[in-house]
């Protein structure tokens, strides 16, 4: 618990936030951090209506610095500090997107959302709905989420369950450095409310894209985007891993292993749990007639288990093996020192793998 | 907003009514009370108005338009209630006895302003302008929101209490900062006063110091609980000094009080003094909705008492000694409500006929494929019934 | 829900069953929520440091009439109405528990337990988590639950799932009067917080139970009792239908259509979601080598989800088909004269069952 | 309870100081604070009290325990950020500057008594008892709350901002029921006033009349929010007017003045003249947590200013100038506040092993089958782990 853990309870050092920004200039590796910060930049150029609240997102830029510069560079009309009050912070910004506004709201942590779970269950998600699309709420809810960096209670719930549940949400969640920013680009300039869910443990990953070059690509192809397709994260023959934001470079990492032992594993990242990509996953699954899901959250009633049941109803003759689950354990997230025991490893998926009944 | 600027606004606010900040923020020591019961006007010293609280009579042609809101109301209430009883209507929260408050509510407004209702404030809604067939909609059962809440700048009526509250903030706010001269009314019950959302919203508009007056309908019960397991308070109005906002209250009975203070309140809001806060003391004559039953929890003297203080007919008295109601005028009134509650009568003779497929169509702006698949089940399954 | 239901009960002996039936015959039918009613009631007799709060539960009786009588008869400090803040009763409520009592407060409707989504995810599930089990918070949230009966907008959600899915809760849910009774007063007494779902459409329904005769042996079997099972609501052999609550009466419908055609169908009632009884679904589905999960919630990451991840986790290959979900739609719980299409009924179940691969 | 009832009670109680009802829920006028910076004591018509408002000094005795538990609780705090410096301990959400509230805070109380404070509460829970190493065990990361909490009756500290408050209104409510004695302190932040449940704690509490003290620490920031961002209230005291209850501010760097206000509020509290909320004005001197950066949101200056008015500082100067503190007393109490600092850096040497099996004993009362299945899944890995 040392960097990393800093790190969770609030924030990148300054000299960490500048040094990023300049090697991000020369085209150097870019973090994810930089290209949340970079779309949402670019949304607030090229859409007037878009605003960006929430609890420190204004001088401080949030405490992940996620907003970092916004205000200096838009004013505070465009980015700002609200009260320190959750439901209050997504109830405005349901009224401010009824009154043609876009909002882009920062919920601090995962376990900070649930004061304004009445919000986004009864309205944010309905609204649409109860006036027959009358009343559409563009808005994005950023949820920074999961574990893997050391946080203390209430800092590292997986609570992307909730919203995938409730009908009338979308539930992103990227895992590259170029999803951070094609995902949130495409999020805020939906016509539906987004919960976009930021696995925190990658805020501080690195990878090698050109964002000049990213927003161009996201401006000439906005049309002809189809929203809420699946990736493959690597591609295999003999078994499929099926997962999602944090849990990806994970997967990825026994994917590795598992080809050094001669396993050629396909790895599925989602992308969007809701619209889910039934067909990139069913192909998948149907070529290689094996598969695990693999999820942070606690397993029971989880994003997991909603993919477990799809795989097997559609995909059911193909398969040699029950499709099985690496998840969280049923139990609150662990306090820092433990959470090693708890979060899915490479270890734990290739022990999954290995049940599949290779020998049947 | 920097403290200094807030100062500023309340001291230039409180300069202007000749009293000090925390007196500009506490509410007149009695309730604003223009007529009595009978009808009569009160005197001056009578009213509850003092220093920085003043309130002049509206106009004799405001005041006939708002009587003809508050029959047209009155007989709204009535018609539903009637047919609800006659299984033609599946549920209504009747506003009975709290129509003043209703009309004062949409009739300050104008037409760029919003208005956030409740599921009681169906008489608010339609003094806004909105179609009652259209009105009635979801009590109806047919369809969550029956209206255009962007054409009529009317909010669906809430029923989750206070979360309109903030919905409400966040419209003033995204006028604001568009420069837009928009007010806003956002209604809820006493009750709904203890509810996080309350709070959240009248601090969220304070600090944004925006054009928001939180109107609250005290009728005296949140469905079987009284006032006093609500609130400790020496009233609801004085919820406003914890925001930093004015408050005020006043017979919700009497629709020239009513008027005279929302027209000052929004007039205020309009001009940049931010939110504030009106308790109107009115009661709910009727049960809570047609599944309530109001006997098991309060006694009928009680309800006598309110009779007694009936909003329609203190005006009606009023108008007619003052010389403001002449036959014609009452004929063409009652004709006119009567129009509106045929109209509601005929409506909910014809049957509702939703087209099921509406269900998958409005969940996302477009369905996703999950939905497809599941309105392709639904329509197979209504096929096979028809053939 | 009749007499056979209770006597198939694992926990009743034949004899008791015969003796209750002739017992009950002599009686009235009693209603669900007189069981209820009864059970609040036993409880605050027998331990005097439960107490009953929330919103109209006072004189009114609830708006649903559970708590019909009980501030006559047991005082207002024992069953008192609150301020309307569901926060600030399930808040209040973990203070109470703190403090060596066992509150058993009431969510008016589904919808409005969401306000108290913070309360119930961050304390009622983790305090004794939190604590190391130095702080248990012996609960009992009641919330009527689902539709069916024509409710308005917000009124009639089904949201197990929010709460299943939070490790530290308890979920109960039960199907029939005499359940309504026992089971009410097993949550009481759990040591663990339980949230106690009600389907509101069961409310009225009857069934010939003597509920003096199931007090005696809930105090005589309390010690004994095996809390967590699942009950077999109808023997059957050809195929599984799992379900709980609201749809269980469906369930044995279908059932009994599809005996009238030939096919002899299982019917399980979970009972309590969690925690879930595995062992009774497994061998059943072992049994029956089919299976249909039924849940009235929209079935994306629902409860079903999960009894169907977890049936051919553990049952693959004894399954013919892939197990099967009937769900509510994945839309928001729609207008009263449109909920008869949403709902799963005894056709959609019966057409999910056809589908099962018969042939094969 | 019934409206009489709770008006009876605020008239007995504003009877009691002679002044109205009104008045005896706005806090005083000013500040109440007995202490100047430099440590003199203020002449009574500065110290902000009047009718209503009077605060005798403490006695003595009093003073040096209040003193002692000052020093050590600085000491703690220091010790605890240089163990966060040198990676010993993961987080530590300093109170350096706050001092005197968390010593105020937990001194106040008696044995019966529960405190409920936040992450930010530390020296207050040690204050009240808890072994230091026991109450750095969250921020060890070791397990979320490391004490007993039924033992010491201090709730575990609360990260979820003023979701505690409602527990304590809890607590205070059942001791009520059955009788018994107790009262409770709450603490919160500025920031964490604009939270709906403080909205509906303070209501809990005024409506059942309980013995609960609000006691907000506004130390002018949340995290990089400052204050006036966060309420346009004339102050947060005045929030207390809107549930009926009496509010207070006192300088919460004057320990003196802290602790004849929380002495009074307890005794008010316990005599049955339900909660009060007191709000202290102090200041975070340092970053939010370890991992803030405090120069991004406020000027040095700022901090500066505030370094004068340290309450360490000023009440040593207090107890010198009037000869309470010799330099025996003194010796003894640096060298207690030495003890605490070295225990906890011996603790955090040692390294913490919890077994992870741990993990699953304390979801439910005893494992249900799926967790029993996924510690044994851990427990064989951890077995093939060591093999
Ligand atoms: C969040 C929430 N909790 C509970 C309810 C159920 N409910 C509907 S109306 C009502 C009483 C509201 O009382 P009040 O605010 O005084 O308004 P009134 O009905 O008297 O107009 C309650 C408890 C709800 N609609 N929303
Ligand atoms: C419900 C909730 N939202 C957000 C946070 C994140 N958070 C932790 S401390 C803090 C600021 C609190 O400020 P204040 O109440 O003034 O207390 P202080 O830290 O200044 O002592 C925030 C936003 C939280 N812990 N809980
Ligand atoms: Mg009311
Ligand atoms: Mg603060």
């Amino acid at each position: 618990m040392t960097a990393t853990a800093s790190a969770v309870n609030g924030n990148v050092s300054a000299e960490t936030a500048q040094a990023a920004a300049a090697k991000a200039a020369a085209n150097q590796p870019v973090t994810f951090g930089k290209a949340l910060n970079t779309a949402l930049a670019d949304a607030l150029t090229a859409d007037e209506s878009v605003v960006i609240f929430g609890e420190d997102v204004g001088v401080l830029g949030g405490v992940f610095r996620i907003t970092d510069g916004l205000t200096a560079r838009f004013g505070n009309t465009r980015c700002f500090d609200t009260p320190l009050a959750e439901s209050g912070i997504v109830g405005m910004a349901v009224g401010m997107a009824m009154n043609d506004m876009r909002p882009v709201i920062e919920m601090q942590f995962d376990a900070f959302a649930y004061p304004a779970f009445e919000q986004i269950a009864s309205h944010v998600a309905k609204m649409r709905n109860r006036t027959r699309g009358r009343l559409p709420l563009p808005m994005v809810i950023r949820i920074p989420y999961a574990g893997g960096v050391g946080g203390v209670e209430h800092h590292c719930d997986s609570s992307e369950a909730y919203y995938a549940h409730t009908p009338g949400l979308k539930v992103f969640t990227p895992s590259t450095v170029s999803d951070a920013y094609l995902m949130l680009r495409e999020a805020i300039d939906s016509p539906d409310p987004v919960v976009f869910f930021e696995p925190k443990k990658l805020y501080w990953s690195k990878d090698q894209v050109d964002l000049e070059e990213l927003a161009e690509q996201y401006e000439s192809q906005r049309a002809a985007k189809a929203e809420g397709k699946a990736r493959i994260a690597r591609p295999g023959t003999d078994a499929t891993l099926v997962t999602y934001g944090p849990s990806v470079s994970v997967a990825l990492e026994a994917a590795k292993i598992a080809a050094e032992e001669g396993r050629n594993l396909e790895v599925i990242d989602i992308r969007t749990i809701v619209p889910f990509d039934d067909e990139t996953v069913s192909a998948s699954v149907r070529k290689t007639g094996r598969a695990v899901v693999i999820g942070e959250a606690q397993g029971f009633v989880s994003v997991a288990s909603e993919i477990t049941a799809r795989i097997q109803e559609r995909c059911f003759h193909s398969l040699a093996a029950p499709v099985l689950r690496v998840t969280g354990f049923d139990i609150p997230f662990p306090a820092p020192t433990l959470e090693k025991h708890h979060l899915p490893s490479a270890e734990r998926i290739l022990d999954a793998v290995d049940q599949l009944q290779w020998e049947a | 907003m920097s403290s200094e600027t807030r100062e500023d606004l309340i001291a230039e606010v409180s300069r202007k009514f000749g009293i000090s900040p925390e007196d500009y923020m506490l509410p007149a020591r009695h309730m604003i009370n223009l007529l009595n019961p009978d009808g009569s006007l009160r005197s001056h010293e009578e009213q509850g108005t003092e220093p920085g609280h003043e309130y002049p009579l509206p106009s004799p042609a405001e005041l006939i338009r708002a009587y003809e809101a508050l029959v047209v109301g009155r007989r709204v209430n009535d018609q539903n209630s009637a047919l609800v009883r006659q299984g033609r209507m599946a549920v209504y929260p009747s506003s009975h006895g709290q129509e003043a408050c209703q009309v004062a509510a949409a009739l300050c407004l104008q037409d760029g302003d919003w208005l956030f209702p409740t599921y009681r404030d169906s008489v608010a809604v339609m003094t806004k302008g909105v179609a009652p067939m259209e009105v009635m909609t979801s009590f109806r059962g047919e369809w969550h929101c029956g209206y255009d809440t962007k054409q009529y700048k009317v909010a669906p009526m809430a029923t989750p209490l206070t979360t309109q509250l903030l919905h409400a903030v966040g419209v003033a706010h995204a006028a604001k900062l568009r420069g837009e001269n928009t007010v806003v009314v956002a209604m809820c019950g006493d009750g709904a006063t203890s509810e996080g959302d309350f709070h959240e919203a009248l601090n969220f508009a304070a600090v944004f110091h925006l054009p928001v007056i939180f109107f609250v309908q005290n009728n005296k019960y949140a469905i079987s609980v009284p006032l006093s397991s609500q609130s400790a308070a020496p009233s609801l109005a004085h919820k406003a000094v914890g925001y930093g906002m004015a408050g005020e209250r006043v017979d919700g009975n009497d629709l020239i009080a009513l008027m005279a203070i929302m027209g000052r309140a929004v007039r205020l809001a309009r001009e940049g003094g931010g939110p504030l806060l009106i308790e109107a003391h009115t009661y709910r004559m009727q049960a809570h909705t047609n599944a309530d039953d109001d006997k098991r929890y309060r006694e009928d003297a009680e309800v006598a008492e309110w009779v007694a203080k009936d909003p329609v007919k203190r005006m009606e008295s009023y108008l007619a000694d003052s010389g403001l109601l002449g036959d014609e005028v009452s004929e063409r009134i009652s004709a006119h409500a009567e129009q509106v509650a045929k109209t509601l009568r005929d409506g909910m003779n014809q049957e509702a006929d939703t087209d099921p497929a509406e269900l998958f169509n409005h969940v996302y702006s477009q369905p996703t494929a999950q939905l497809k698949e599941q309105a392709a089940l639904l329509a197979d399954e209504l096929a096979r019934e028809e053939a």
